[in-house]
């Protein structure tokens, strides 16, 4: 099970889904009309490093995070 | 060092603790950027969200940096409200060249504004709304789209 | 606004009541430089002479600069002895965006050790030792020569 | 009489001079060996601001200002 948590002003609660890659997410949250605005703008982090290709492979126990855009300060 | 708070910042505090801390540490120059709530577009004030984990490894891939300079950075920032004139951040170069504090100073800032996981809500009427129009997308957003 | 002190400045102070002077004017950035003596070539500390009828036409100068970018600034600077450790120095940009306050600490301090009417010496076995291998002459020097 | 005073590390007394223009007093200053290592480096106010000919003109009640290399921070 891979646990898939939306930072910020995401407001979705956090997912478990059975996935093995960053593809496989991919085309599950594009099929969410609510989530395909922050897709073009978010990041991806698992296991809190960000990552850069939609290939990246996943497992069990894994946490994927979107993070949409920022502003600290 | 990383600092996080609930609520507004105590800059004269925050400030004269990290000077004290580092005052025989013999670097010749120690620059605070103090960063505070303004008034405009009729805001009660901002809130915010900080992704901990995340905030930690970009600060210690700067923390990297710094030593490779011979300098260190110290950084302290809100969680939650914090209102009009009040403070959120404050980030801080210590070095002993001048001409090293006030280029990292710049380029921390300048990254901190780019890449650390913080999100920030205008506070309007009772509401927390995001500010994406004053926000930006971390490099290599998108790739789920 | 230009303050010099006999002695070492007194940081957390200083950099409190600045902060606290501005606190209310809507500045979202607050940029102190805070400069002190660090130990090298076995000196015990620094001294300096200050000509301030130049000086103060100097930071003018930069107090009309700092208006044009709606930005104001703030310096603190010692007169005589500071000892290892202490502090000689600070400026200060508010600012109510931070990329003008950030250009403009750098270029206030660069400015400020090339053309700034203030000589130092090193402290060394109770003598006074003019540090002209660090001194700048100032722009169209040498006009008597 | 136009006063010339030496700041800094200078180590000169005040001089009163009878002179009109900077010129006249490049040529006292240039015969004093003393002086001659700080003329290279030496910028010149007159009346606290600073000039860059030697043309400029004086008269009664001038005071120049001589100001080697500095160093504040």
């Amino acid at each position: 099970m891979v646990r898939v948590e939306f930072l910020g002003p995401i407001q979705k609660e956090t997912l478990e889904l059975e996935i093995t890659n960053l593809n496989e997410l991919a085309k599950i949250l594009q099929d969410d009309k609510e989530m395909q605005k922050w897709l073009e703008n978010s990041a991806v982090a698992v296991n809190d490093t960000l990552v850069s290709s939609r290939e990246y492979g996943l497992k069990d126990g894994d946490k994927v995070s979107l993070l949409p855009p920022v502003c600290g300060g | 060092m990383l600092y996080l708070y609930d609520g507004a910042l105590d800059v004269p505090t925050i400030l004269k603790d990290w000077y004290e801390q580092e005052e025989k540490s013999n670097y010749g120059a120690y620059i605070p950027f103090v960063g505070t709530v303004r008034s405009e577009d009729n805001i009660d004030g901002l809130s915010f969200d900080v992704y901990e984990p995340i905030l930690e490894s970009w600060f210690k891939s700067w923390q990297e940096k710094a030593k490779q300079k011979g300098a260190i950075i110290k950084m302290a920032h809100s969680k939650g409200d914090v209102m009009l004139h009040e403070s959120s951040y404050i980030a801080a170069v210590f070095s002993p060249k001048r001409r090293v504090a006030l280029e990292f100073i710049d380029e921390f800032v300048e990254d901190f504004k780019a890449s650390a996981p913080i999100w920030k809500y205008d506070l309007k009427n009772g509401k927390r709304v995001y500010a994406l129009d004053r926000s930006t997308a971390i490099k290599g957003s998108g790739i789920l789209k």
